[in-house]
């Protein structure tokens, strides 16, 4: 197998990454595409490491350090979510706006009205 | 004799702090007398700094006896040294700061801007005081620069909580404008400094005035015009003068006399001490562009006053002429008008106190500086300050034998005979446009007078509360008005300590 | 054969401070009997013994060099994964002070009371734990560990007052940094792959040599690690997350995330760009350079008409970063560092001020401030020095030194274009403060500000003044950081 | 009792000026210097001189200011103190420039003085023509003086030195030289206010009339006549200038004695007698030789007898009646009071009048005579200049007899014609329907100021023979037969009680609107301008960048939607142009 598959699969699993996140209003979704871009570095790092072989399979061990740091993240932000949701009512990312700058949303409303 | 210019450096900065730690609220007048004295020690510290006879004896420009000198290492990693020294330059600067400063505190004590906070008014005089006194006294690059940025806060107060209470909003703006332009042209000027550095290694004026950075374009070029430029905000120069009308009439009659008497002499005592002798080659290449907007800053700044209704803006864009002359004898290079401009810019401190005591006199007594609601025939009215008033008109107009004549003579003496690597023919054209700027000068200043002093008194009924001279305002103008006159007759007083400069 | 050599005095103050976390979870969770006041005080001793022996050990070793997690090398000397040499001492002590200052600030009576004692702290002590681990890291998985090590806890602390705010900062922040660390993590497999090694010394040796077809793929990858850390330290255009999350979060951990999150992250990025990733010369230093333009332009820009203290603040911390950011863009270490610990003393005690005030008058506006320099004389001196060493003036001179070494930095650089935007930025910035410090001028106030201030706070912003001072009187002090 | 001060001391200080002529008449010429500073390769200072030139003018000034002093104690009642002390002050400034012996002492007291005319002018500065007329002076001047301090550079780099005694025409290059008195010249013409900068004198004759005298007489525009005589060689030396000078000196003194032929105001017709006799001065100057110089100098002296003793009178007609307007004084003429009334100023007045319109006898007559005999002796010697004064001289001789006799004839005499007819003078005044004066109080005025008036009466007879007469006798004959020509028209014409005032003279040529379309309101224009540049053109780049850093700052905010979304989308096409922007800027 050429190098180049599995690097144009983490690129295209990385790019799905980026649009969940940036297309997806639901935090759990979010979090899912975040997943999706993290294990598209570990198909890089492990891919690079079969490629490379150093010795000290520093590309893998890397991986497995990431899917550690994957996990970890994965259960703050499900805390960080669950407060969301305890205190809004839902887990939509872009509805969550209490903090914004008074002028900005009193643009909105004058835009909306 | 350098623990004297530390005293005298230290002084006022410790005395401001102890007059802002005192905890209970002392008098107004309390706290004006406290400056007076300090200022007074001051005053008399800096004369005792003042040479006694042995200074005519130097020669060049290269070897000018340094007095006072303190030079210790203060940061070693950015080359930075704590290096303060007076010359014959910086001398009768810090004697004129001294005096003005003492002056200020003096009318303090009786006249007062309206809106109180005399204590903590005297604390940011002082602290003025020493940061320009540091600034005249620095011998490194980033110690001037430092001083040149004590001063920006205390002024910007002083212009935005004592400044005209008739208009807030002005105030503020004039403020805010006055520090944001001198801040961005200093740093400008920072920008010119580091890149000496990078040429030379140094930061020592002494040193580098010793062995400058030659080369009239590249590095040298580009540093030469980043410092004019931050100078020429403070001085200021013609385009870069916007801010000062508004500083000027917006400020107290104390602040507005410090910011026209002292703050602009930073910026063209920068130009003589740093510029012209660090730079060299590059201040040549700039010179005639400096001195082009020096003539401009003449012709429009007069042209300006004459279209003025205020009596402190008049005099505010009368400094911008003023102060066009010495920018150009600066310009000039040349011994004659690097002289004129020194003197210029003692002559100008004095004169343009006094008429800002006097306009500052005339806008207390009338509740507004607008030319045309005080009304005319102040001469029946106020007949004393009038009088002075046409005194300090005349000496500002340059009155052969008043303060204001000398260092116009020697700024187009300099300019008829620039330094020899400058284009003579425009030079020539610059001094007679600076000429045409005298008369219009003189034209400004006699409409003034004609409008304010002048005048049928039965049209002007004289207000009630106006009283003439006031006791006080004769002790604190009768100085300026002496030094005048004795600069005016005597003008080798000065001229003879920089001896063949 | 040694595998691996460790000097274990380089790892001493992050295990202290990683033991003192479990410590100090321990104590809070297990010892239930003694009352809430008592507690805060014990967990508070324990944090501050725990950092008070790293700035100790910093000090006493400030001039060694030990390597840690070594191995040998294929060609050059041996590669180590954690170094403690003096730029680590420097960024260290920086680190150490911003979280004691931290410390001081959720001293018992200021630290808002719906906050847990025990998880504040220990999640404290990992943050710095993290942050010392970035500081020192010399490859990148460390960095990234501790880079997460930094980051999480942080997000925690913002979350940990449960409201409404608190989440939905903690969301944000967390929504970018996840994102960046993806980002980062992505740039990191390619740099990987150009290079083969994650050692930061190896990748800047193999760097100049590699086949020119992949410097492409070598420059984007060393982007998106660049582009990593400025998510972290909240330079433009990454930097949006920044004022929501410290207005939503209680001023204390606002604070900490202005001083010792940010001072990581800075951390970070200048060993990436000072041990050669980014090489003299090189693109990626553009990128920081232009990165520094734009934050300082943008935060200062729109810190100008901020109606809120935190808000205010935080916008000028992004202001400050791009200054932070022109020196390191040059590689400037000394000039980094020296800035670093002025903006860390200055930012503490500013925020030190506004929690006081914050605490009486939640609303935390501007106009909250007028008239102090009458009725809190005292605090507002306090404030006004703070805010003019941010600004960079005189009596500030700390802030104008720093601000001067790093045009002094730009300048020999001949990074003209970045001094005049710099230039530029300094009056931008002044302008800022200024309508600060005229609020605090203003007189007569219809209801100026006028309360019993509690004494560790008093202590606190009296401990920041005094080092501001000092540091303003002998600025070579803060230099010396780092050299 | 501070006004009684500066009586006192303005008195015994021109008195003492006369006792320091009197003392120094005789003594050698010589001169010191002091007060110097070196600047580069120049010095700068102050030195003072004495010689016959000195002495001179020193008797000059003090004779005059002396009578002036005394004069005024009568004469003015408002605000004594500021007046006498500018008098003195004006005094002490003339007597500077006499004795300097530094170009820029010289040019202290040559402004000094322009600054005490400016305040001696607008002294009545209730009066709007006081005001504009003592603006007007100054800034004539001034400018003419921009000129004079460049020629003081251009003589003094060109010498070396800005002392008189040492300036040697022989060591300055004849460019430098031209161009350096020529410049000088520039300042002599604006200060004794000949052509093109003629207009601010009349306009300075709201002052009270003792100044006028002070000004015309001995003083001011003295100081012109005396520069050149003082830098004579170097003058002299300049053929250009010389003929420069003659030509303005001719063209000023036909100019001017056209325009005192239809002014209608005593003063007014001696301010325009003034600047041609001043012309005549300069004409005798103007020839080069050691003759003109003296002839020059004589008649300055004669000169300030007589128009003192004129203004002085011009002064009482002033203080007694009120007014020195023709149609005012013939209200009092055609009931044949006003020369019964004041017998003493009539007299002298008449003195004066003869002694200005050259009649034999009369000082003026003498001191313009010898100006024409050396006019002729330089034109016999086939000089074009000489030529030039001579003719010109002999036509103002006939101008000067005309207005003398018109001004004598309608002042003082009913017209036999039209007696008690305004007539001619009429239309001119607003106050010309105003109730007939009571002429029974007019007396003449009080011996203090009288006695002056004699004592110049007696000069200005007496000073014709001081130098001993040396008569060219044809040449005395042709120009009294040259006065008589003026002098019958006047009083053909006033026998009729016609008085035509062509209108371009009426308007002195319309100089000065000219100058007020070509410079004032130009001036004016610029002002606007300059205010408007300020405001609009640079406080708008300000105002704009304050603005932009407003509105930026909105837009920032705005920008901070709250929506963490959009936040991650700005970072993402963050990267993209970050690595596009870094891409450009390396490469």
């Amino acid at each position: 197998m050429p190098l180049i598959v599995p690097l144009l699969l983490a690129v295209v699993l990385f790019c799905i990454g980026v649009y969940g996140v940036l297309a997806r209003r639901n935090a759990i979704t979010m979090l899912m595409s975040f997943e999706l871009m993290l294990n598209a570095v570990n198909l890089n790092l492990v891919a690079f490491d079969a490629w490379r072989l150093d010795g000290l399979a520093t590309g893998q061990t890397l991986a497995v350090f990431v899917i550690t740091l994957a996990a970890a993240e994965i259960g703050l932000g499900l805390a960080i979510v669950l407060l969301l949701f305890r205190g809004h009512g839902h887990v939509d990312a872009d509805s969550a706006r209490d903090l914004v700058e008074v002028d900005a949303v009193q643009q909105e409303k004058g835009a909306a009205t | 004799m350098n623990a004297i210019l530390l005293g005298i450096l230290a002084l006022p900065i410790l005395a401001a702090a102890a007059l802002w730690a005192v905890p209970v609220a002392i008098a107004d007048r309390l706290a004006a007398l406290y400056g007076s004295v300090v200022s007074g020690v001051v005053l008399i510290g800096s004369l005792l700094l003042w040479p006694r006879g042995a200074w005519a004896s130097y020669t060049t420009l290269q070897d000018r006896p340094l007095r006072a000198v303190t030079d210790v290492p203060w940061i070693p990693s950015l080359d930075v040294r704590f290096h303060v020294a007076v010359d014959s330059i910086s001398m009768p600067l810090i004697v004129l700061t001294a005096l003005l400063v003492f002056l200020c505190c003096l009318y303090s004590v009786r006249i007062t801007p309206r809106i109180g906070r005399t204590r903590s008014l005297i604390a940011l005089l002082l602290v003025i005081e020493a940061g320009v006194i540091g600034t005249f006294s620095a011998m490194d690059l980033v110690l001037f620069f430092v001083c040149f940025e004590i001063v920006l806060i205390p002024m910007w107060l002083v212009i935005d909580i004592w400044g005209d209470d008739h208009d807030p909003a002005g105030r503020r703006r004039a403020a805010t404008t006055f520090v944001l332009m001198t801040v961005l042209g200093s740093a400008l000027m920072l920008l010119g400094f580091l890149l000496v550095h990078r040429k030379a290694g140094t930061f020592d004026i002494v040193q580098l005035t010793n062995s400058p950075v030659l080369g009239g374009h590249g590095v040298a070029l580009a540093a030469a015009i980043l410092i004019a430029v931050g100078m020429a905000v403070k001085v200021p120069l013609w385009p870069l003068h916007i801010w000062l009308p508004d500083a000027h009439a917006k400020a107290p009659t104390v602040g507005s006399v410090l910011l026209a008497g002292v703050l602009l002499k930073l910026g063209t005592y920068g130009l003589i001490r740093i510029l012209v002798p660090v730079l060299p080659d590059a201040t040549v290449t700039i010179a005639p562009y400096l001195a082009g907007f020096s003539t401009v800053a003449i012709i429009a700044g007069s042209l300006a006053c004459l279209a003025q209704t205020d009596v402190k803006r008049l005099i505010a864009y009368s400094s911008v002429g003023h102060m066009g002359f010495i920018g150009l004898g600066i310009a000039t290079l040349s011994p004659a008008g690097l002289r004129g401009a020194l003197f210029a810019n003692i002559a100008h401190g004095i004169i343009t106190g006094l008429l800002f005591f006097l306009a500052g006199a005339i806008k207390d007594r009338h509740d507004t500086s607008d030319l045309r609601e005080i009304g005319r025939a102040l001469y029946a009215r106020l007949p004393r300050i009038a009088a002075l008033l046409t005194f300090a008109s005349l000496a500002s107009l340059g009155l052969p034998g008043l303060a204001g004549f000398w260092g116009e003579m020697l700024v187009l003496l300099g300019a008829y005979n620039p330094a020899d690597a400058l284009p003579r023919a425009t030079y020539l054209v610059f001094m007679v446009l600076a000429g045409l700027g005298t008369v219009l000068t003189a034209a400004y200043f006699l409409r003034l007078v004609r409008n304010l002093c002048q005048g049928d008194p039965a049209d002007h009924l004289p207000a009630a509360f106006a009283v003439d001279l006031s006791r006080i305002e004769l002790a604190t103008w009768a100085p300026l008005i002496a030094l005048t006159v004795l600069l005016g007759v005597w003008p080798g007083l000065l001229l003879h300590q920089w001896g063949n400069l | 054969m040694t595998l691996t050599w460790t000097d274990w005095q380089a790892i001493a103050v992050p295990l202290v401070l990683a033991v003192g976390a479990v410590v100090v979870l321990l104590v809070d969770g297990f010892w239930k009997s003694g009352s809430r006041e008592l507690r805060h005080a014990v967990v508070t001793l324990l944090t501050s013994a725990a950092i008070l022996f790293g700035l100790v050990f910093v000090w006493a070793q400030r001039g060694g060099f030990k390597p840690a997690f070594c191995r040998p090398a294929v060609e050059g000397p041996a590669e180590c994964s954690l170094v403690f040499e003096p730029l680590t001492a420097g960024l260290w002590a920086v680190l150490l002070i911003g979280g004691l200052g931290v410390v001081g600030l959720s001293a018992y009576r200021l630290l808002a009371a719906d906050v847990p004692i025990g998880e504040y702290h220990f999640l404290l002590l990992s943050a710095l734990v993290g942050a010392t681990v970035l500081a020192g890291a010399r490859d990148l998985a460390t960095m990234v560990i501790g880079l997460e090590v930094v980051s999480l806890p942080s997000f925690a602390m913002v979350a940990l007052r449960r409201d409404r705010r608190g989440s939905e900062g903690a969301l944000k922040a967390f929504l970018v940094s996840v994102l960046s660390t993806a980002v980062m993590l992505f740039g990191i497999s390619y740099l990987y792959g150009v290079t083969g090694s994650l050692y930061l010394s190896t990748i800047a040796n193999r760097l100049p040599g590699i086949d020119p077809d992949l410097r492409r793929v070598a420059f984007a990858a060393g982007l998106f690690v660049i582009v990593g850390f400025a998510f972290k330290i909240a330079a433009v255009p990454f930097h949006a997350w920044l004022p929501d999350t410290y207005v939503g979060a209680p001023v204390e951990v606002t604070a900490f995330l202005a001083v010792v999150s940010k001072s990581a992250g800075v951390a970070g990025l200048l060993v990436l760009v000072t041990a050669g990733v980014a090489a003299d010369g090189s693109e990626l230093r553009t990128v920081v350079a232009v990165l520094a333009a734009v934050t300082m332009t943008v935060g200062n820009l729109a810190a100008l008409r901020q109606q809120e203290a935190v808000r205010l603040l935080a916008w000028s911390s992004i202001g400050q970063v791009g200054f932070l950011l022109a020196p390191l863009a040059v590689g400037d270490a000394q000039a980094v560092v020296g800035y670093l610990a002025a903006y860390v003393v200055v930012t503490l005690g500013a925020f030190g001020s506004v929690a006081v005030v914050q605490r009486h008058r939640p609303a935390g506006l501007l106009t909250d401030y007028r008239g102090m320099v009458r009725s809190e004389p005292g605090l507002a001196a306090a404030l006004i020095f703070f805010l003019v060493v941010l600004a960079g003036l005189p009596p500030g001179l700390a802030g104008l030194f720093t601000k001067f070494a790093a045009f002094q930095a730009v300048i020999d650089a001949h990074l003209g274009w970045l001094a005049i935007v710099m230039a530029v930025n300094v009056m931008i910035g002044l302008a800022v403060y200024l309508r600060w410090v005229a609020e605090l001028f203003r007189l007569p106030a219809d209801d100026p500000f006028s309360v019993d201030i509690e004494s560790p706070a008093v202590a606190m912003i009296s401990l920041c003044a005094a080092t501001a001072a000092v540091l303003s009187v002998l600025p070579s002090t803060m230099f010396a950081l780092a050299t | 009792m501070i006004a009684t001060a500066w009586r006192v001391t303005g008195v015994g200080f021109s008195l003492l000026v006369v006792l320091t002529a009197g003392l120094l008449y005789g003594t050698d010429p010589a001169q010191t210097s002091f007060m110097n500073s070196p600047v580069g390769d120049l010095t700068i200072g102050f030195g003072v001189r004495t010689d016959d030139l000195t002495v001179l003018l020193l008797a000059v000034v003090g004779v005059i200011a002396t009578c002036v002093q005394v004069y005024s104690l009568g004469y003015l009642h408002q605000r004594p103190a500021s007046y006498h002390a500018l008098v003195t002050l004006f005094t002490a400034a003339m007597v500077t420039v006499v004795i300097a012996d530094s170009l820029f002492l010289l040019l202290i007291g040559w402004e000094v003085m322009g600054a005490c005319s400016y305040l001696l002018i607008g002294h009545y500065w209730e009066r709007r023509d006081a005001r504009s007329g003592a603006v007007k002076a100054f800034l004539m001047t001034r400018l003419a003086d921009v000129g004079f301090l460049f020629g003081i550079f251009v003589l003094g780099v060109g010498a070396g030195t800005f002392r008189i005694s040492e300036l040697d025409p022989a060591q300055i290059s004849p460019g430098v030289l031209t161009t350096g008195t020529l410049l000088l010249l520039v300042g002599v013409v604006g200060k004794s206010a000949q052509v093109p900068l003629q207009t601010w004198l009349p306009d300075a004759m709201p002052g009270p009339s003792p100044v006028s005298a002070l000004i015309h007489a001995a003083t001011m525009v003295a100081a012109g006549v005396f520069l050149i005589a003082r830098l004579y060689d170097v003058f002299s030396a300049s053929d250009t200038i010389m003929t420069v000078l003659a030509i303005v000196a001719s063209v000023t003194m036909l100019f001017s004695a056209l325009c005192a032929m239809a002014a209608v105001e005593v003063k007014r017709v001696l301010a325009w007698s003034t600047v041609s006799q001043l012309a005549i001065m300069f004409s005798g100057l103007s020839l080069g030789t050691a003759d003109g110089r003296h002839a020059a100098l004589f008649h300055l002296v004669t000169h300030a007898a007589f128009k003192g003793l004129l203004f002085l009178c011009a002064g009482v007609l002033l203080h007694q009646v009120g007014s020195a307007a023709f149609v005012v004084l013939r209200r009092y003429t055609r009931r044949g009071r006003l020369r019964k009334a004041l017998p003493v100023t009539f007299a002298t007045m008449t003195v004066g009048l003869a002694a200005l319109a050259g009649v034999p006898g009369f000082a003026g007559f003498f001191s313009k005579d010898t100006v024409v005999e050396a006019a002729w002796h330089h034109a016999r010697d086939g000089s074009v200049v000489g030529w030039i004064v001579l003719v010109s001289v002999c036509v103002t001789v006939v101008l000067t007899a005309f207005y003398c006799m018109r001004l004598w004839l309608w002042v003082f005499f009913r017209s036999p014609a039209l007696a008690g007819a305004l007539g001619a003078f009429e239309d001119d005044d607003p106050m010309a329907d105003l109730e007939e004066p009571d002429t029974s109080k007019l007396r003449d005025a009080p011996w203090i100021m009288l006695a002056p008036l004699v004592l110049l009466a007696v000069a200005s007879i007496g000073l014709g023979y001081a130098d001993g007469v040396q008569l060219n006798w044809v040449l005395a004959l042709v120009t009294t037969v040259l006065a008589l020509l003026g002098a019958l028209p006047a009083y053909s014409l006033w026998s009729r009680g016609a008085d035509p005032r062509p209108v371009v003279l009426e308007r002195e040529f319309g100089v000065d609107t000219a100058y007020h379309g070509l410079f004032v309101v130009p001036v004016r224009w610029f002002a606007r301008l300059a205010v408007g540049g300020d405001q609009d053109v640079i406080g708008a780049y300000v105002r704009a960048a304050g603005r932009a850093g407003t509105l930026a700052s909105q837009g920032f905010r705005r920008l901070q939607t709250g929506n963490v979304q959009t936040y991650l989308t700005a970072a993402v096409v963050g990267v993209v142009a970050l690595a596009v922007v870094a891409g450009v800027i390396s490469s």
